[in-house]
């Protein structure tokens, strides 16, 4: 069977990174093969998700000042239809990931992305989003964000710039394009590959109040 | 801003509003008509200029045949803040003065750690690793971010 | 080369209200300490806001299990917050601090990072995924003078769940990063604020212990990411200081262009940002449109757009380009026509002058007792451009005015960064044309290590003071590296600035103070 | 010209002649609705995209462009993202006001909206209080903001809607007061007849100074009562994430969504029937030729017209201020916009008795 590449207008399916791990994507996704009416449907909805991903406005560090840069003038990606920045998690599709995770902000982080409404996506920006980047050694930072939520793209670079960011959401809507949205599997199962939770410790750290 | 012997009053307070309020929009106005800044990633892939210090992966560069001048003495290692970079040696024997000597098997570079901060560059002393502008990385799957530099 | 005058424990809070006397108004600088043979202490750099004169003080305590250290919350309001600090990362309790809880990690957190004996291990100290609780109560302890050790007095709530209290962050688009408030709210107006920071706290400053000093370079850009060239001047300063190194004249003169190229960026950022979380858009995209020309032409020297990487000790990363001096100028004549587009469009705006003139006025004492330098303290009228105070680099040679407004409210401050934009025009003019030859580096060991001693070096960042403290064992590494923050007193400021005020209003005292972050939480 | 009456009534006569008379009068509404709801969405989906596309163009930008032929096709694709969005039921929510209160704040904006006379004859509604039937329809809509602020359980969603009652009672005032004073003009509260009174020359020429202050004053009052900026208090987005409809995500969001963009059309379209001659074309006494060529122009393009360049206007004034602060807002209204109002009502009748109108 044919497989089915996903067209992003202006850079050729080949010039694009990681085609392997997209066609592999596709290849388990088609495992079951579903009647042409759905298929169509479904490209109908994909190019709808795919060309309209609204992000929540996640930035806790410098890759946050550069994701603004991409909304400005200068990178505008309204033109690609992604500038509805959502601050409410219920009205996002994507949680763009930009900046340190510590160990203060995961939870708040983990609870947004379960605030949001399906389907949804996470892109991760920069070193320290994907793997902890330049504080990797750090008592208190995450060592990249794909340890608590599932990512769909690592945009590397510290912090990345405007057009590589853009290339990661072009990567994102290549990602959508071959999702299946009805009767196929989608990304629900990949919930269950997290790791599990870690192990939580509830012992106090001050010394307790004298008082009682 | 001074309205003389408005200043202050209600109207006067009315018209100063309205005047600062018409400047501003004489300048959106303005700007409704001139020439947008936007440049058009990725329709200018071809023509678009990065700069040429632009840091954004790591790159061993290789002649023809091949060959790179890393001479795996693991001082780019070393210098690296944060483990971005290992490095595998093999020791070989040149068979001619069977003197022993270490050279590179492999070099990994993690660029979803990296932090470009030129450390390993400039500790080279081959020159054999270098800094590239090309920022099209993002990937699906971690792992692809690691990579390896010799061929 | 710090000269520190250690103080006993007993006789300490007198010598700093004598000290305050003294006309010692500012609290630069307090510096936790972890000596371990030698126990725990502070450090306490004052400074006379009128003469400029610097002392360093200091007091030790051997006690490790529940040391204690008389508060000077009450005589310099920022202690309030450093103390907080010191007590996170060290475990120090001040003795009648109103609120000793942990400014930076988690309450629940285990240990004390900054303790040399500190056990990093992932067990201790998981990632947790369910939130922290607030802590309504807080310890306070007892300062009487004849008790060895303060007991604790009082239980006090931060809020009381009869009010109506919302919770503003860390994700929040206002907040400029991750700080959160937690607001008790009568209708619209703020009864209380309560500031929690901490959500990027990254431990770079223990990091730092166990990395060579180049290493440490890459970490200042990551602070304050809109004064990474100041930031990263100020340790190479340090540094070069300590090793009695010379940098050559031009170094120097790309060195103070960088920073004053950084300076304006910044102040187009902090423009952009108000004028967006004041609900004008259009603004912040003008601002932006701006800042790219800027961030082109320090990407072709440097590199890096946000994270440069340019200062190293000794010099600078890469020479300079041959276009650089030609496009810097025209970029600067550019700037100063769209300077006015700012001023028609937003500053002169009613809309915007009736929401930020008379809100969150700072007066010039508080500024001072917070320590808020930079755009916010010069708005309060006080004079304290480091710049001016203790020059470095070429500042001593060029010629550029202190911008000062007494106003002290969202207006003036908002003011004071635009027309720094202007002066920072004027000194890069002054300069541009005359970069003489030489080295743009000099060379270095390969192995850097400064001489024992302890080492304080400041510049004026975007946003104020940005102190750099090193004590040095005389090995490669640093054996305390500690940054000045220039947010924190910002933030110490707002949580009593913002009170009485309404929730709008919070958003531009907010942005009118320019804080960033990473910058607080290091 | 096309006259939409003789076309409504054939239409009416041939179902009369086929089917009973209730079942016609039934299928008649059935196909009213469907063309109002029809009409509703497409001017919904042009207005989005002309916003986005004129935002973009205030701010040194392109807007969306890569989406269809320049961007055309961004809506859709939205609205396609919009329809299969997970709606979240939100914990301790009040759910039945949760789930009405879109369709409360939609229906206020459709009902209005019908009422909106297109063309001659082109409209659903007509009768003798029209104009004050429209300002009874759109004002309904507050109750819907109401109820999602209250429902979600999300203190920035109360806090936004209560904002948002404030506002928009208060500026309800000043807006009928401008309808008052057009109302004096006319000297009629029928729409059609509002409209075909300006046929040689509109209302805002006609009542001169009073006529462009009630315009002016309309166009404030009416931006405040869209929530679009300077007056988007009760979604500020800086300051309260997505006011009240924070905790709304898929159609719930977008009805919101669409129903802002519609008020927008509806301020804009009864600004137009008021002071912009309706439908009716640009007449200037004297000159017949010119005058005749206008007149060539359908009725629909002329009220298009005038709709969309007072949305644009209300797009520039959104584009360009920052946001008020809620005592200002409060104080602009009740300490400005209704004693000028007043006193411009007062004018307006002083200016009719005397005949000093044009």
């Amino acid at each position: 069977m044919e497989m089915k590449k996903p067209v992003i207008k202006s850079i050729p399916y080949e010039e694009f990174k990681d085609n392997e791990t997209l066609e592999a994507l596709i290849a388990e996704i088609n495992k079951e093969r579903t009647n042409v009416v759905v298929g169509k449907l479904d490209d109908l909805i994909n190019w709808g998700r795919s060309n309209s991903l609204w992000s929540l406005t996640f930035a806790t560090s410098c890759c946050g000042i550069e994701f603004m840069s991409v909304g400005a003038a200068r990178y505008d990606f309204a033109r690609f239809g992604f500038e509805v920045t959502r601050n409410s998690p219920r009205q996002a599709d994507l949680i763009m990931c930009a900046g340190t995770i510590t160990h203060k902000m995961a939870p708040v982080l983990k609870r947004l992305y379960d605030q949001m409404a399906e389907p949804k996506y996470v892109v991760a920006v920069g070193g320290c989003a994907i793997s902890g980047g330049p504080f990797k050694d750090s008592y208190h930072v995450l060592n990249g964000i794909d340890k608590i939520v599932p990512v769909d793209v690592y945009i590397p670079g510290c912090p990345p710039r405007p057009e590589a960011i853009l290339y990661g959401m072009m990567q994102l809507q290549r990602k959508v394009k071959v999702e299946k949205f009805l009767g196929g599997k989608n990304r629900h199962q990949k919930r269950g590959e997290l790791p599990a939770e870690p192990i939580i410790v509830t012992n106090h750290p001050v010394k307790e109040d004298k008082e009682q | 801003m001074t309205m003389g012997f408005l200043d202050n009053t209600y109207i006067g307070n009315i018209l100063t509003a309205v005047k600062s309020l018409l400047t501003g929009l004489g300048v959106t106005l303005r700007e409704f008509f001139t020439r947008k800044v936007t440049e058009r990633y990725p329709e200018n892939r071809k023509t678009q200029h990065i700069s040429e210090r632009h840091r954004a992966m790591l790159r061993m560069p290789h002649d023809e045949e091949g060959n790179n001048k890393c001479i795996a003495c693991g001082l780019c290692q070393q210098a690296c803040p944060n483990g971005t970079i290992s490095i595998t040696t093999r020791t070989v024997t040149d068979e001619e003065s069977g003197k022993s000597k270490k050279v590179l098997a492999e070099y990994h570079y993690d660029l979803g750690a990296c932090m470009f901060c030129q450390l390993c560059v400039n500790a080279c002393p081959k020159g054999a690793i270098e800094f590239t502008n090309e920022f099209e990385n993002a990937v699906f799957d971690r792992k692809k971010l690691i990579m390896k530099l010799n061929r | 080369m710090m000269d520190i005058e250690y103080i006993d424990i007993k006789s300490f809070r007198q010598t700093m209200l004598d000290r305050r006397a003294a006309g010692m108004d500012f609290l630069r600088e307090m510096i936790g300490m972890d000596w371990e043979a030698e126990g725990l202490g502070v450090i306490y750099i004052l400074e006379n806001s009128a003469t400029h004169d610097v002392e360093e003080l200091a007091v030790r305590i051997t006690e490790r299990d529940r040391p204690q250290i008389p508060t000077v919350s009450d005589i310099w309001q920022i202690a309030e917050m450093y103390e907080r600090e010191v007590y996170d990362f060290y475990g120090i309790e001040f003795a009648g601090h109103p609120d000793m809880r942990r400014l930076f990690l988690r309450n629940d957190w285990v240990g004390f990072p900054l303790r040399k004996d500190y056990d990093p291990s992932e067990t201790i100290n998981p990632v947790r995924l369910e939130s922290e609780k607030n802590e309504e109560i807080v310890r306070e302890y007892d300062i009487a003078e004849d008790k060895q050790l303060a007991e604790l007095v009082e239980k006090m709530k931060i809020l009381h769940y009869d009010q109506f209290v919302i919770n503003i962050g860390p994700q929040h688009p206002a907040t400029h990063g991750v700080l959160r408030f937690r607001l008790s709210l009568e209708g619209e107006v703020l009864r209380k604020v309560d500031i929690h920071c901490g959500y990027i706290h990254r431990g770079i400053e223990k990091m730092c212990e166990s990395r060579t000093y180049p290493q440490t370079l890459a970490f200042t850009d990551r602070l304050d990411y809109l004064s990474a060239h100041q930031n990263r001047h100020a340790l190479c300063m340090c540094i070069e200081k300590a090793m009695g190194l010379e940098v050559t004249g031009r170094v120097q003169y790309i060195r103070t262009i960088m920073d004053e190229l950084q300076r304006i960026d910044s102040h187009l950022l902090m423009f952009s940002c108000m004028a967006m979380d004041m609900g004008a858009i259009t603004s912040f995209i003008y601002g932006f449109r701006d800042r790219e020309k800027l961030l082109d032409i320090m990407e072709e020297v440097t590199g890096g757009r946000l994270i440069q990487n340019y200062n190293v000790i000794g010099g600078v990363q890469a020479d300079i380009t041959p276009g650089f001096a030609a496009k810097v100028k025209e970029y600067c004549n550019d700037q100063k026509k769209r300077l006015k587009e700012y001023y028609d469009v937003f500053v002169n705006n009613i809309i915007f002058r009736n929401r930020s003139i008379g809100v969150g006025i700072l007066s010039r004492e508080d500024a001072i007792s917070f320590g808020t330098t930079g755009g916010t303290g010069r708005a309060s009228g006080w004079a304290c451009d480091v710049r001016k105070r203790h020059p470095y680099a070429l500042y001593d040679k060029v010629e550029f005015k202190e911008i000062i407004h007494t106003g002290g409210d969202c207006y003036d401050r908002l003011l004071v960064r635009l027309e720094e934009i202007v002066e920072s025009i004027h000194i890069i003019e002054q300069l541009i044309d005359n970069i003489p030859e030489g080295d743009f580096k000099t060379k270095t060991k390969p192995i850097i290590k400064l001489p024992e001693g302890r080492f304080y070096a400041a510049v004026e960042g975007s946003r104020g003071e940005f102190g750099v403290f090193i004590e040095s064992h005389g090995e490669k590494t640093p054996y305390r590296l500690k940054f000045r923050p220039m947010g924190l007193p910002l933030i110490a400021a707002a949580q009593n600035i913002m009170k009485g005020h309404k929730v709008a209003d919070m958003i531009t005292i907010g942005a009118s103070l320019d804080y960033v972050i990473p910058d607080i939480d290091r | 010209m096309i006259d939409f009456t003789s076309i409504n009534a054939s239409i009416e006569s041939y179902l009369q002649s086929v089917l009973p008379a209730q079942v016609a009068t039934l299928v008649e509404c059935a196909l009213i609705a469907v063309c109002a709801i029809a009409a509703y969405l497409v001017f919904a989906i042009v207005m989005i995209y002309m916003e986005r596309k004129v935002c973009a163009a205030f701010q040194c930008r392109i807007g969306p462009d890569r989406v269809g032929f320049l961007g055309l096709l961004q809506v859709f694709a939205d609205v396609f993202k919009m329809l299969i969005k997970e709606i979240i039921d939100i914990k301790d929510s009040d759910r039945a006001l949760y789930t009405l209160a879109p369709f409360l704040v939609v229906m206020s904006s459709l009902i209005t909206f019908s009422c909106l006379p297109f063309d001659n004859g082109l409209q659903v509604l007509d009768f003798n209080i029209g104009v004050f039937f429209i300002m009874a329809a759109s004002s309904f809509g507050v109750l819907g903001i109401l109820l999602a602020g209250w429902s979600s359980n999300n203190k920035f969603s109360m806090i936004g809607a209560i904002r948002s009652g404030g506002q928009m009672i208060s500026y309800e005032l000043s807006m009928s007061l401008c309808i008052l004073t057009l109302v004096v003009l006319s000297g009629t509260m029928r729409v059609s007849e509002i409209v075909e009174m300006q046929r040689e020359g509109w209302f805002i020429v006609r009542g001169h100074i009073p006529a462009i202050i009630a315009f002016l004053i309309y166009l404030i009052a009416g931006n405040a009562e869209t929530n679009r900026a300077p007056f988007d208090l009760p979604e500020a987005e800086s300051e309260l994430t997505a006011g009240f409809h924070t905790e709304y995500s898929g159609m719930g969001f977008g009805l919101f969504y669409v129903a802002e963009f519609m008020n927008l059309f509806i301020i804009a379209g009864i600004a137009t029937t008021l002071f912009l001659g309706g439908w009716t074309p640009l007449y200037i006494p004297g000159l017949d030729g010119f005058n005749a060529a206008m007149e060539w122009i359908p009725g629909i393009v002329w009220f298009l017209g005038k709709v969309f360049f007072v949305i644009w206007l209300l797009m520039w004034v959104r584009w360009t201020f920052p946001r008020l602060r809620i005592d200002q807002v409060l104080v602009l209204e009740w300490k400005y916009l209704v004693p000028i109002g007043l006193l411009n009502l007062l004018i307006m009748t002083v200016c009719v008795v005397m005949g000093w109108t044009l």
